[in-house]
């Protein structure tokens, strides 16, 4: 109900209460190492902290608080209970570098995730240590490269991503060092498998492919894409941002994918907490095996240890200080043990479900979808094209005025070829009730961008702050509080 | 149904609305060949109430040794209104904050803690977090390169005194854009000066310089620094955040200061969780922040003229640069930075103070009580913050094992990384260890000297 | 300072403008001779991170055996979104909720919790809680002489078969405004329908039963009802929440229902935490609710019509009746309630359901197992819910003594309160007991009897 | 951000997980006594319930979002620190007819408490058990009558209270079969000693005070008051729900109290929780001690154990069914270690500082107080009287208002005898930032009071809900929903 809060800096005049068990000691370091300057932060008593936190809070949409369709995010139901048992005091207290016989019981949890993780893929080994989707295209790149160099084959540099393909790709790739050609799709929404055919070749390191794709499609032709790549020598890298839609239904390994990341923050429900942590676990085939990133638990003589350098020679190496994000792989570890087998499949069934749904509704109130022949993955998306034509109303737009209706927007504006798309992924748990309250709500603002756009042009209206001048802060970067508040320009 | 709120009716409207049979229908595009048959994977799945119970009894398995163990990760104490806020569900629960207008408590939070970080490393402008320390040092690695103007090479100049993962995970994600990673030696547990001249003679892009360094010793960072500028590279800081409440910020370092400071944002009221998730920090000059990797949060002001927040210079990330990036982080670490925040809003600049001087004070008082014990030494003479090298006269996990007996876990053992200085032990005591603790330390550890010193003696 | 804002300025700018020299003159209203001169009660305030050790200490001090108590608290599980929600901040620290525009959040629980508390009842109106069972059962018998316009009795009928605290509690309670409580006798551990006639010629205000009774059987609730109304009383429930899942609600008892129900709140999701907080519930007909004790939620219209919640009925309450009030209650338990309405909304019809039954068929495996070995047998006939009482061969604690050895909380030792049944024992095993866990009473009850049967026999 | 909110029961459609371990099993239960209809219950997913009644929450005022000087309620910070550690799972787990050897470490906090408690009032033994101030009240009354009884002296029935008194005072003595008897006040705030002496006499079975008084005073003949009640044969009750104002500064045994409650809800800033739960300890001298309601934690042979009715055969017995309202306790223990005697004076300091404070401020803004030549204690009266003759606009006008600023109001309307008052209790843990900007609140509030009155009258105007009809409430009960939702009348 606070609707807007002042910088925490800004709270003057009052003082932390003391809280560390040592009072202040000579600091017996070399004065020229010292800090000479004051040390800028809050000064602010316990209690102003908690109301200020509190209250910006507040200011968050969430999962917790609203429905919340971000095409390619997954943004379903946190369980509260996965957060409760990944911070139990014992997981909690444990230094990542104490000796593995002190901590059997959270080695345990990550072998086994391991292994679910293993099947759920069809991959002969998975590494838990990428500490997000985009870390688990790296480290997948990276191990498509080691494989071609241990052959001799150090040439192959080129990495083909389709042109919906997420940002990540392209940039993993060049991190790797290798050199993005794009593939284009197919007004059905498939790959133009013509196109991937000319382009393939000794060059050839490997293809970034989702499937079903960020076009909210499955890619049919997938057999026949994978047996080109194979042909001339290339691998295939599953990015399983999408592994919701087909969780227990097809795995990636029998669509001839050689290499496969998974985004538990995504399919196996970790929070996105804002922003992070995530975690990008990766699971390979056997050729790609030696290469995995570590560490990795194996189970020695029934006892859980961690395998590294010196067990694995020809890894790609260590991609985190430690481990990877530990704690989001336990809340993973909790979700999947209370999915089950059955449940992981339903996970798929009502995710596509809704989506299919809820592209049926819009469809029959005749909003435009990109492939209006095609089946619903877990997401699929309309493109307001003609809306825009008509009226000059943008998908932003209609974006920034479902915030006011209490939803998150959908996915705008990727992928980046379909013309004002909004990439909808309502995700299984949301239910019926949500869904129809949301076409209703496109529904309105659309007869609302025909009668009066400038409501929708000048949308959000309720929301804590109005629409957000994004060129200003750009141009005048403000990116640190600097001692005192700054005018603004009303 | 786990987590699926669908009523029989409700799925059944839902197909007939559709205009298929089943969900299976929905599936139809999928190659019939390529479907799974039986899916057996985990079993049965568990009510919340089992895997409690089972988690309960795993988490207790695990030890909750005494921890006098660091080596990049510290056991500080967390008060409790950090997680307690960070878990509300609103910022627990949220995406990354893209439409900004429904994300002004994450943005909030992340500007805020941009300011804190620009004040902790004395430098321009910060990014809203990496994954973690050495993850943000290889980050920093790239950076460099791409920012040093005056430059085209790709070495980095590295000390041997830098913490050997952060080593090792800026090796893995570097070697595909060919940087090179030269080793700075190391005389007396500090960067060796003396050695610097040789490794002028190639061009390099950046100096990097951890402070404290892995040793936990104190590193001539002012000459480093003006050594690196003088030579046409830049410096990149690794700094614990905590030393920085009371060390000279890297953006004083010498003349002209560090250009890129980075590192493991942990300390700041992350617990040690076994690893993760941590977060990296990182923080530059002004002029170099179109290399910045990751996502940066400005303030601007909406419509009606009223300041708000919004991720800003996105030109870099990519989603919009794609493969010409920065980098490819994407989802990073933000509910840490979260907790981070709320953290060093509750300590302030005091807590800070004597959080880092409490550490220090701790670590000395067991240096100084171990060292008092026959065959304990230290390895070296360079002053230090929060850790130390000790010298045995034993191999270290014989010591560490007769420790872990009595629940402390009592250091590092170097012998792995620095075989040159077996047998050495890297020990810590934050401000959260008690005198009592540290006497149980030295209790334990005189009882073994002692006894054994009895039976070889 | 914990938790005091103040800086040393802003505590010398408020003294100057208040106009005095220092905080100890705002004290000068009060008779200096009473000042304490020395102020010695707790020593020196402790950290947060000190008093955290301490209190961890403390509570690990404790043992946490495995519980097959019940007694009139139980061990449900308790799923984590519950206190997740309730400890949020807005409803934690917020008041009774007086100013209503600023407290819808807790009045709609209220309201909803009392929705939930009429559907488990049957009856028409409730209110947002008393203390816990027992000071709820004595409110229900001043409510009932209050209510009772056919009656000037101050005489209430209370079973054996009641929970003994209840009684003693009600005695507590009741004893200032001269009620009597009147025992109603037991036969096979159920109200003995027999000896009401005798009761009879003498006026009462009310009857209560406890459903199912302290020893976990099913009363005779339709004939008891009927009688007490055929006598120109009342009927008071006394009833288990979870219980009422299952069983007939007092709202349906009999030909016209109960008039009052009441009871210990505690299995909806409270955990059992020694002994509190709880809650009392309380419904009735809407008949007699002016003279129900404590707050009540109403929803209404605000000034724009839109819908709302307040408390109301107010002129029962002490803050506006004062010594007239229906009970002088203030603070209740509204937290508890909150947790209460959260866990029934996930558990749902269903969900309350199963836990029942599942309670019920655990209670039934570990009374089968157990009357199976030699030296116990069933103390009663009469079908029982999700406790029970067994005879014992030999003094209780013998047994329970045996169990806690292994970690195991056996059951509540009837000898004080039930003197005529000794020895026997009252045992419960809820939903969270698992087959292993029952397995494991079996056994080291086995364990226990074998042996001295064979040292005996 | 989300304004309203259904009722859960109104969420339709939905199922709930099932969760218990065992499926459905045969009842095996005699079929007339089992449930007929069905249990109208919410059918909701976890998703539904989470986001129900988080939104549910975000509607509140609360200490950790809103000043919310409530005058007479003490709504401090409750550290979230005393929250974790009283639901550590040692705690949490314990049975409360558990042997108390199993829990000596939960025992071992509960007889500090006690001693602490004694000391903080210089009582001779304190009982824990009373579960919230009205039982505390109760329990002390209750052995007033016991001991008058005990001599012999059953005829005392009268409580004597003064005219300001808490309404729980009176209902307590009525609940204890006594009869009230109101004193006056005095226009200085202080009690007409005069009227109480006319009271006083053989019926006299004692006086309930608090002291500061619920005037926001401190009762300056306390001396004189307690030396003529005892002269009759009367005891003294101290409502020490105003001790927050003189915590380590006097103890309510120098003033001539015999019998205390304290309610650790608003001194030791265990929450309010939206209204409970509290505690209310009791405290005796030596003359009321065989009575203190039971159980009490004894210390015997070094170990903590429960002393209850065969110890103490002349307790009043049991209020609550096991031993009040432990978690309550454990939270105001961890709160009085943190403080230490020290701290504890120290909130007595700053609550009373912050109260001079703001009153100060307001008489400078030619507000109206109560008692204009006293001091404040931790707490102060104002009366709007003068506004309400020239303008029309109440105490409850300015209540609702300050609501639209983010501030929870003052108490109003009570004590009685005050009209159109605000009780304005400050608390220690609000910084002069937050003082000051309510009183630029209430100045601008009765600047529109003057200038533009219907912005008062129809206040709140930002809130959740506007002002709410409270007659309808009463005259048209709404207490349960029925099955549908209701059709408002707009
Ligand atoms: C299709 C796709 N691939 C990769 C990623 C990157 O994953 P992360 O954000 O975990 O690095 C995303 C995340 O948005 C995605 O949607
Ligand atoms: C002066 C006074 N006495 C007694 C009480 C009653 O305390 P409780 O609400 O804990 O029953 C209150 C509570 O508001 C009070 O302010």
């Amino acid at each position: 109900m606070t609707m807007t809060e002042p910088i925490i800096f800004e709270y003057r005049g009052s003082r932390r209460q003391p809280f560390t068990p040592l009072s202040e000691v000579p600091a017996n370091l070399p004065e020229d190492a010292l800090r000479q300057d004051q040390l800028l932060m809050p000064q602010v008593s316990e209690l102003q902290v908690v109301r200020h936190y509190t209250r910006l809070s507040q200011l968050n949409y969430s999962i917790d608080t609203n429905f919340y369709p971000l095409g390619s995010c997954t943004m379903k139901y946190n369980p509260r209970i996965c957060n409760r048992l990944a911070m139990l005091p014992g997981f909690l207290a444990r230094h990542p570098l104490a000796p593995e016989e002190q901590g059997q019981g959270f080695m345990q949890c990550l072998f086994e995730l391991q292994q679910m993780l293993q099947q759920v893929t069809g991959m002969a080994e998975v590494s838990l240590t990428p500490m997000a989707g985009a870390q688990g295209e790296l480290a997948g790149v990276a191990m498509i490269r080691a494989y071609h160099l241990s052959r001799g084959d150090g040439d192959r540099r080129q990495i083909i991503v389709p042109d919906a393909a997420h940002g990540t790709n392209p940039a993993t790739a060049t991190m790797c060092g290798c050199e993005v050609v794009e593939v284009a799709t197919r007004p059905d929404g498939d790959l133009d498998l013509d196109a991937l055919r000319t382009i393939l070749g000794p060059k050839t390191a490997g293809i970034m492919l989702t499937n079903p794709s960020t076009l909210g499609v499955f890619e049919r032709q997938i057999e026949a894409i994978a047996a080109a790549v194979h042909d001339v020598g290339g691998l295939l890298y599953y990015d399983g941002a999408n592994l919701n839609a087909i969780l227990g239904k097809i795995l990636p390994v029998d669509m001839g994918f050689d290499v496969v990341h998974v985004n538990l923050h995504k399919t196996f429900s970790t929070p996105h907490g804002g922003g992070g942590p995530g975690s990008g676990a990766v699971g390979v085939g056997e050729r790609l095996r030696p290469y995995l990133p570590v560490p990795i638990v194996e189970r020695r003589d029934g006892a859980y240890v961690w395998a590294d350098e010196s067990d694995r020679p020809q890894t790609i190496g260590r991609l985190s200080t430690y481990m990877g994000n530990a704690g989001v792989l336990l809340r993973a570890y909790v979700y999947l043990r209370m999915l089950g087998d059955e449940g992981m499949q339903r996970v798929a069934d009502f995710a596509t479900l809704n989506a299919n749904y809820l592209m049926t509704c819009l469809a029959e109130a005749d909003f435009e979808l990109a492939f209006p022949e095609r089946r619903a993955s877990h997401e699929f998306i309309v493109t307001l094209k003609k809306v825009t034509r008509d009226t000059g109303v943008k998908a932003m737009d209609f974006a920034k005025a479902l915030l006011d209706r209490g939803m998150h927007a959908p996915t705008t504006y990727f992928p980046l070829m379909v013309p004002e798309c909004l990439l909808i992924e309502p995700t299984e748990t949301e239910s019926k009730q949500v869904l129809d309250a949301f076409v209703a709500s496109l529904v309105e603002l659309r007869e609302l961008a025909y009668s009066d756009p400038q409501q929708l042009t000048t949308a959000p209206h309720s929301t804590p702050v109005r629409r957000l001048d994004d060129v200003r802060a750009a141009k005048h970067p403000d990116l640190a509080w600097r001692g005192a508040p700054k005018p603004t320009s009303k | 149904m786990p987590f699926i709120p669908h009523t029989a009716e409700d799925t059944a409207a839902m197909l007939a609305r559709i205009g298929v049979a089943d969900i299976e229908r929905l599936f139809d595009e999928i190659p019939s060949g390529l479907r799974v048959n039986e899916f057996d994977c985990i079993g049965k799945g568990l009510t919340e109430a089992e895997i409690s119970r089972l988690m309960h009894e795993r988490a207790s398995a695990d030890k909750q040794p005494l921890c006098f163990l660091g080596a990049g990760a510290y056991d500080h104490y967390v008060p409790a209104a950090v997680w307690d806020i960070a878990t509300r569900g609103e910022f627990y629960s949220a995406y990354t904050p893209y439409q900004a207008e429904a994300s002004q408590g994450t943005l909030q939070v992340i500007y805020e803690f941009q300011s804190m970080v620009t004040s902790l490393t004395g430098l321009d402008v910060a990014n809203a977090s990496l994954y973690d320390g050495a993850s943000a040092f290889a980050e920093a690695c790239l950076m460099a390169v791409r920012a040093n103007r005056k430059s085209e090479s790709r070495r980095i100049l590295v000390p041997r005194t830098m913490h050997p993962t952060y080593r090792a995970v800026a090796q893995t994600i570097l070697a595909g854009q060919s940087l090179e990673l030269v080793e700075l030696p190391m005389r007396d547990g500090r960067t060796a000066l003396s050695a610097l001249q040789a490794l002028a003679t190639e061009e390099f892009a950046a100096v990097a310089v951890q402070q404290p360094n892995f040793f936990g010793a104190l590193e001539p960072v002012d000459e480093l620094t003006d050594w690196a500028h003088g030579h046409g590279g830049m410096l990149i800081a690794v700094a614990n955040p905590i030393a920085l409440a009371v060390l000279k910020p890297p953006g004083k370092w010498g003349a002209d200061g560090a250009d890129i400071a980075c590192g493991e944002g942990q300390p700041l009221g992350i617990p040690l969780s076994a690893g993760g998730p941590y977060f990296g920090y990182m923080a530059s000059k002004e002029s170099i922040i179109r290399q910045m990797p990751g996502r940066i949060v400005g303030r601007t002001v909406d419509l009606d003229g009223n300041p708000g927040f919004t991720l800003t210079l996105q030109a870099r990330e990519q989603h919009i640069r794609r493969s010409r990036a920065t980098s490819n982080i994407c989802t990073n670490q933000g509910l840490m930075v979260t907790a981070a925040t709320i953290y060093m809003s509750l300590l302030g600049a005091d807590g800070l103070r004597q959080a880092a001087l409490a550490c220090h004070a701790n670590t000395r008082a067991l240096v100084e009580g171990l060292t008092e014990l026959p065959g304990i030494t230290r390895a070296f003479d360079a002053p230090y913050f929060h850790e130390a090298v000790l010298r045995l006269d034993r191999p270290a996990p014989e010591l560490l094992g007769a420790l872990a007996a009595q629940g402390i876990l009592g250091g590092y053992d170097l012998s792995a990384d620095y075989p040159e200085l077996e047998p050495a032990l890297l020990v810590c005591a934050t401000e959260a260890r008690s005198g009592g603790d540290i006497q149980r330390y030295l209790q334990a550890a005189a009882d073994l000297l002692f006894e054994s010193g009895r039976a070889t003696g």
